[in-house]
């Protein structure tokens, strides 16, 4: 099967994360969608690698697996202050004064 | 770990490092670790002396070693492939530094640096600006990437460093979120141009774009479509600004001060560096998008900003419409262009810090913090911060005598040599909207009755710093008490913006050393 | 060529819409009968005795976080393990240097205090 | 041969700089002592100026902004040696007149009014596009902070509107010159801002007109002229009368000095394409100005709206563009004119409003002249002289503007004429109400003092002395007006005869290239 389903599939992916981080409430769930959106672009990346045979795209993947770990400890250490003191866990909540 | 990236399964070359071009960046990131370490040992001394000290050795010893290899006019590989220095990296480095040591030195008496310790926050500071480095100097999408995140997570956390402060934290997790977007949407557009062209090199990317590859391929534009969306994330430029206001104004403000000074930096030395020179060939596609941007950023920004009387979101609004003139350069694409950028950059970052220098001096021993209010009748009560802020706005303003001026002549003759004279115009609009806001905090300051202001610490500020632990045992009152270095940064700054408004040539020349880096331009 | 990546851009359109119609079929029509049962941890078993006010302690997260972290820096010794031999010195130096960064960062954790039990 | 120009534009700011830092009391004589020295210094100017001299002099030509094409050059010629006398005449007159006052944050105060005079003179000496613009938006800062700072009620609101108004105008400026500059540009040239350069690259026909179009945009706001006057009842309402003699008197002035320095000989093909726009302007400002100064009960405001009028018929003498330069040279004379006539009406409305209990209005007014002759006398001339009374300077001025007109457009010149008898009329009624009729309700009224007379008489004698001798201002504006009318008015000469003339580039005929070195 060609390579354009992988593409497809993350693109799919992609797309779901977004819509995620923008429909969602909860911190947690925006994390999640976060992390589906850089997989997203792993897979890309790694069919891609696959396509034109060469590995800089497994490489570029697996340092974006570690900035993902990375952002998604920072978000929790957060949410984790924010639980401590007690603050409303919801990004709309979480704005009083918008744009 | 670059170095693998052009490994194939065969015979590995190890990639050639020139030690001496990385210098800086060596002396950012090891400065980084060592102010870490300072930080551990406790007490007085080391928080408040050691450490900045050490940070500002380790910013001012980079920049040192950047005057010391700056040539002009080509392209030096430090890490083959990966990392090259040349003007344009170097001269837009020398901001952030500058940038870091402004910032160190406005926070040396805020409760940033009593609540999550001088030693953390002066390592994420320089982590960050080792970040911007990387990606000022980066020739390879991997470089791009790994940049930007080392630019940006120390920020989140900086952003929600006054663990505290609800406001903080909420800015801090907001501004994850969105800048987590931005990257992912970045990331994905790398991923299409790596596909489209086969490779991570922007060279190659450059000179397969438009020969190997169709200059229309689908995969090119989507790619390049989502790179410049992520990348507009990071730059606050319209309409992928909206987080700007929010998180300026919940940061504590001497990140605030370097978010907006040097992270915009960063992002418009990675925009110059991925549209002017590696997809040059594809500029009849990107120009007019990016353009659309660029004049949406400047209605946005300025309207957005006549309305508020927060001086932290205002000057965060005024931001995103500078943001729009900086971006009018990248879009001409000429190398007067990319001079103009590199000139309005320069001097947008004494202009900024000199006002944001006023507000925290301001948000110390006003009860109002950072509203306008506490800038009334300033001319009267403490002269030397009411200039500064009164030079800024000019200067922001665009008026003569003042650096601004010729940031705008120079954007204007740029747009209408490289046949964009509506963006100048355009630009002009833009400017005169401003007007509306930057005129009144100056008649805020001298032409408002004014009242006597009895210094006294706001309660949000000293309840807590009773509560520090020993990382930072001094007394809030050092916040109250006057504080020379916030003085001094504010009136350096402003002192240059007026020196470079009437004696702009030197700063000028540099800019060209800087333009003559990216040889592509047209 | 470009035939085959056609699908991917009819795929991304289609991908966003699915993705915004199914989140907003959900809220539209998606019945709400929130009911004891569904709200309980565990379909079938004995009721759980945890309440909903639970919470683990703050210094659990902190550990967690830390091994997330320093777990997932070892992703960068793979590839280096894979090929050590055709690497030779100048990886082992890297792997060596980005350890002792990585000895650094513990260090820090430990003379934190976040290492502790509280 | 004379004092560098440098040093005449950059005295008063250094006066204003020291007395920044000198003890509180000696800020206004320092400033003041500039200013004098300043007015010595044009004395000289003028005095050493030949009658029929139309070159450049007091050249000042270096290097400044390379990268941009920009130059520091400066030049006197007689196009601007009278107004640079007028700035200088009327700062001292102003700040003298400050200087009888007590101001709160004196030093600030007279450091603004020295920096403001900086900014004038430069604007009026520049010879470098791009100088000008940058001394003519620097004009604005200082008044925007003395009317802010030091003005009446509600002066926040005025200062702001006023600034707004003028920097809109500026900014399109700022875009033209620039467009200007670049497009005039020859291929593989250098970009040069120098005038003289810039009179030899005319940009093609379209292109001046849009460029012409955001030029008249800064200058007729600056004026103001009819449509773009919006800002002045509030911001005239608002000055302090110090500030007001000099914003009103010089400011105005420089609008219409950049049309002639700038506009007209760099963009003649547009200045002919738009006289009749131009021209109409000019007259409805006439007839505008003049109908609501005759409405006005505030002292200020029909002075105000009467300098609208005034600046009505200048704009008509610019755009006349007959061959001879008659309007033209008009225009001039009467710049100097009305700037004369303006600074004493201000002050004399000060002394006025000191009898009247402190009311500016005309309806408070009246009765004055009985107990104060002198006063009377000094403001009788001076209305005379706005009213263009034959046998005053302003006669003639408006005389050679209105001939200037007849010989290109005959019917607006008719219409236009109609103006100086309007001016009769608001001059007279302001005379009487404030000075004659029934003494006014919180009226008490005394002779000139001291101080008023200081600041007023010198200006009446000087206009007296225009007046007898009015020859003296033409014969030494004459051939610099015509020379920058020349290829215009040429233009036009063309138009009327059928034939293709040549352009003869203007204000290069006795001066070395000024253009960067390439």
């Amino acid at each position: 099967m060609g390579i354009a389903w992988f593409l497809a599939l993350s693109a799919f992916i992609f797309c779901i994360g977004a819509g995620g981080v923008i429909t969602r409430r909860n911190p947690l769930v925006i994390l999640l969608c976060l992390e589906l959106m850089l997989n997203a672009g792993n897979l890309a990346l790694l069919s891609f690698s696959r396509m034109v045979g060469n590995r800089d795209g497994q490489v570029f993947a697996l340092i974006v697996m570690v900035v993902a770990a990375c952002e998604v400890v920072v978000g929790l250490g957060l949410i984790v202050a924010m639980y401590r003191r007690r603050l409303p866990i919801d990004v709309d909540e979480v704005s009083e004064l918008r744009g | 770990m670059i170095g693998a990236v052009h490994s194939q399964l065969g015979p590995f070359h190890a990639p050639h490092v020139d030690w001496k071009g990385m210098s800086p960046l060596l002396s950012v990131l090891g400065g980084s670790a060592a102010v870490l370490i300072a930080g551990l040992f406790p007490g007085r001394r080391t928080q408040r002396v050691v450490v900045p000290v050490l940070a500002i050795a380790a910013l001012i010893a980079a920049i040192g070693l950047t005057v010391w290899i700056w040539e002009p006019g080509g392209v030096r590989p430090i890490v083959a492939g990966a990392l090259s220095v040349d003007t344009l990296a170097l001269g837009v480095s020398v901001l952030f530094y500058v940038a870091g040591i402004a910032t160190i030195l406005l926070s040396l008496r805020s409760a940033v640096v009593r609540e999550c310790g001088a030693g953390e926050y002066a390592s994420l500071l320089l982590g960050s600006i080792g970040g911007m480095v990387l990606l000022a100097g980066a020739q390879n999408l991997v470089t791009i990437f790994i940049g930007l995140e080392l630019l940006s997570i120390p920020l989140y956390i900086l952003c929600g460093s006054r663990v505290r402060q609800e406001h903080s934290l909420e800015a801090g997790l907001k501004y994850l979120i969105v800048g987590s977007v931005g990257s992912a949407t970045l990331l994905y557009g790398l991923a299409l141009l790596y596909g489209a062209t086969g490779s991570t090199s922007l060279s190659v990317i450059g000179h397969a774009v438009g020969t190997r590859v169709p200059l229309d391929d689908p995969l090119v534009l989507t790619g390049v479509a989502l790179a410049a969306t992520g990348l507009a994330f990071k730059a606050s430029i319209a309409p992928f600004h909206t987080w700007t206001p929010d998180v300026y104004q919940g940061a504590p403000t001497p990140v605030t001060t370097f978010m907006a000074v040097a992270t915009k930096a960063a992002a418009f030395a990675i925009l110059l560096r991925l549209f002017d020179e590696g997809l040059i060939s594809d500029r009849t596609n990107w120009g007019p998008a990016l353009a659309a941007l660029a004049v949406a950023s400047i209605v946005i920004g300025n309207a957005g900003a006549i309305g508020q009387r927060s001086m932290k979101r205002l000057l965060a609004w005024s931001g995103v419409a500078q943001a729009g003139y900086i971006l009018a350069g990248v879009v001409v694409g000429t190398r007067l262009g990319i001079q103009t950028s590199a000139f309005y950059l320069a001097i947008y970052l004494p202009m900024n810090v000199a006002a944001f220098a006023v507000v925290i001096a301001r948000m110390r021993v006003s009860e109002r913090g950072d509203d306008m209010a506490a800038l009334e009748g300033l001319g009267r009560s403490s002269p030397w911060l009411a200039w500064p802020m009164t030079i800024a706005m000019l200067a922001l303003a665009g008026f003569p005598a003042t650096a601004g001026f010729i940031g705008k002549f120079y954007l204007i003759d740029a747009t209408v040599a490289g046949g964009y004279a509506w963006l100048g115009v355009a630009i002009v609009i833009g400017s005169m909207i401003s007007l509306v806001y930057y005129l009144r905090v100056i008649a805020v300051m001298w032409m408002s009755p004014s009242e006597v202001e009895v210094p006294a610490p706001a309660p949000a500020r000293a309840s807590p710093s009773r509560r520090v632990r020993s990382v930072a045992g001094w007394s809030p009152e050092a916040d109250v008490r006057a504080q020379p270095e916030v003085a001094f940064v504010a009136i350096a700054c402003a002192a240059a913006t007026v020196f470079f408004g009437i004696v702009p040539e030197p700063l000028l020349h540099l800019a060209r050393e800087v333009g003559s880096a990216i040889s592509s331009a047209l | 060529m470009l035939k085959s990546y056609l699908p991917a851009l009819v795929f991304l359109a289609l991908g966003a819409g699915t993705g915004a119609a199914f989140t907003a079929l959900n809220s539209v029509l998606g019945p709400r009968r929130p009911s004891k049962v569904k709200s309980d941890p565990y379909e079938c078993g004995l009721p759980s005795e945890v309440t909903s006010s639970f919470r683990f302690g703050i210094s659990f997260y902190l550990i967690a976080m830390l091994f997330i972290l320093f777990d997932i820096e070892v992703i960068f010794l793979y590839p280096v393990a894979v090929g050590l031999k055709q690497f030779g010195t100048f990886a082992l130096v890297e792997t060596i240097v980005f350890i002792v960064l990585l000895f650094v960062a513990f260090v820090f954790v430990w003379r934190r205090g976040a290492l502790e039990w509280r | 041969m004379s004092v560098p120009l440098s040093v005449t534009i950059f005295l008063p700011l250094a006066a204003g700089l020291a007395g920044a830092v000198l003890p509180r009391g000696w800020a206004r004589w320092t400033v003041l002592a500039a200013a004098l020295a300043v007015l010595g210094i044009a004395i000289w100017m003028v005095a050493d100026y030949p009658a029929g001299g139309a070159g450049l002099r007091d050249l000042t030509n270096q290097q400044w902004i390379p990268e941009l094409g920009i130059r520091y050059s400066l030049g006197v010629d007689g196009l601007n040696v009278f107004l640079i006398a007028l700035t200088a005449l009327l700062w001292v007159a102003a700040t003298a007149a400050a200087c009888f006052r007590e101001w709160d944050r004196p030093r600030l105060f007279y450091f603004h009014m020295a920096l403001a005079e900086t900014a004038v003179l430069g604007a009026f000496c520049a010879q470098d596009l791009a100088l000008f613009v940058f001394f003519f938006d620097l004009m604005l800062v200082p008044f925007y902070f003395l009317i802010g700072s030091w003005g009446g009620r509600q002066r926040v609101r005025a200062t702001t509107k006023l600034v707004i108004y003028t920097l809109v105008g500026s900014l399109l400026m700022l875009a033209g010159a620039v467009a200007l500059g670049v497009l005039a540009t020859p291929a593989g040239g250098h970009v040069s801002f120098a005038l003289p350069v810039l009179a030899h690259r005319l940009v093609g026909k379209g292109t001046q007109e849009w460029i012409f179009l955001l030029f008249a945009a800064a200058f007729l706001v600056k004026a103001p002229a009819f449509p773009f006057h919006g800002w002045m009842p509030d911001a005239y309402r608002a000055a302090p009368i110090p500030v007001l003699v000099v914003f009103s008197a010089v400011l105005s002035k420089v609008g219409m000095y950049g049309f002639l320095r700038i506009v007209v000989p760099l963009l003649p093909q547009a200045a002919q394409h738009y006289q009749t726009l131009m021209i109409v302007i000019a007259v409805v400002s006439i007839l505008y100005g003049s109908a609501l100064a005759f409405s006005q009960d505030d002292a200020r405001l029909v002075v105000g709206y009467s300098s609208v009028a005034q600046l009505g018929f200048i704009l008509l003498g610019i755009f006349a563009l007959d061959v001879e330069g008659k309007g033209a040279q008009g225009a001039v004379l009467q710049m100097v004119n009305h700037g004369l006539v303006v600074a004493p009406l201000f002050l004399i409305i000060w002394a006025l409003s000191a009898r009247a209990g402190g009311s500016e209005s005309l309806g408070r007014m009246g009765g004055v002249a009985f107990r104060a002759p002198a006063l009377a006398g000094l403001f009788l001339i001076v209305a005379l002289a706005t009213l263009a009374m034959p046998g005053s300077a302003n006669f003639v001025g408006e005389l050679l503007i209105l001939f200037g007109t007849f010989s290109t457009k005959l019917a607006f010149g008719l219409v236009a004429s109609a103006g100086v008898a309007l001016a009769a009329v608001y001059m007279i009624r302001m005379y009487q109400r404030s000075m004659h009729n029934r003494v006014g309700a919180a009226v008490e009224s005394r002779d000139v003092t001291r101080g008023e007379l200081v600041t007023i008489a010198p200006l009446v004698a000087v206009i007296v002395a225009l007046g007898v001798y009015p020859h003296f201002v033409v014969a030494r504006t004459e051939r610099s007006t015509v020379r920058q009318e020349r290829p215009a008015a040429s233009l036009e000469h063309a138009s009327e005869t059928g034939g293709q003339a040549s352009v003869p580039p203007a204000g290069t005929a006795e001066l070395g290239p000024l253009g960067r070195a390439p």
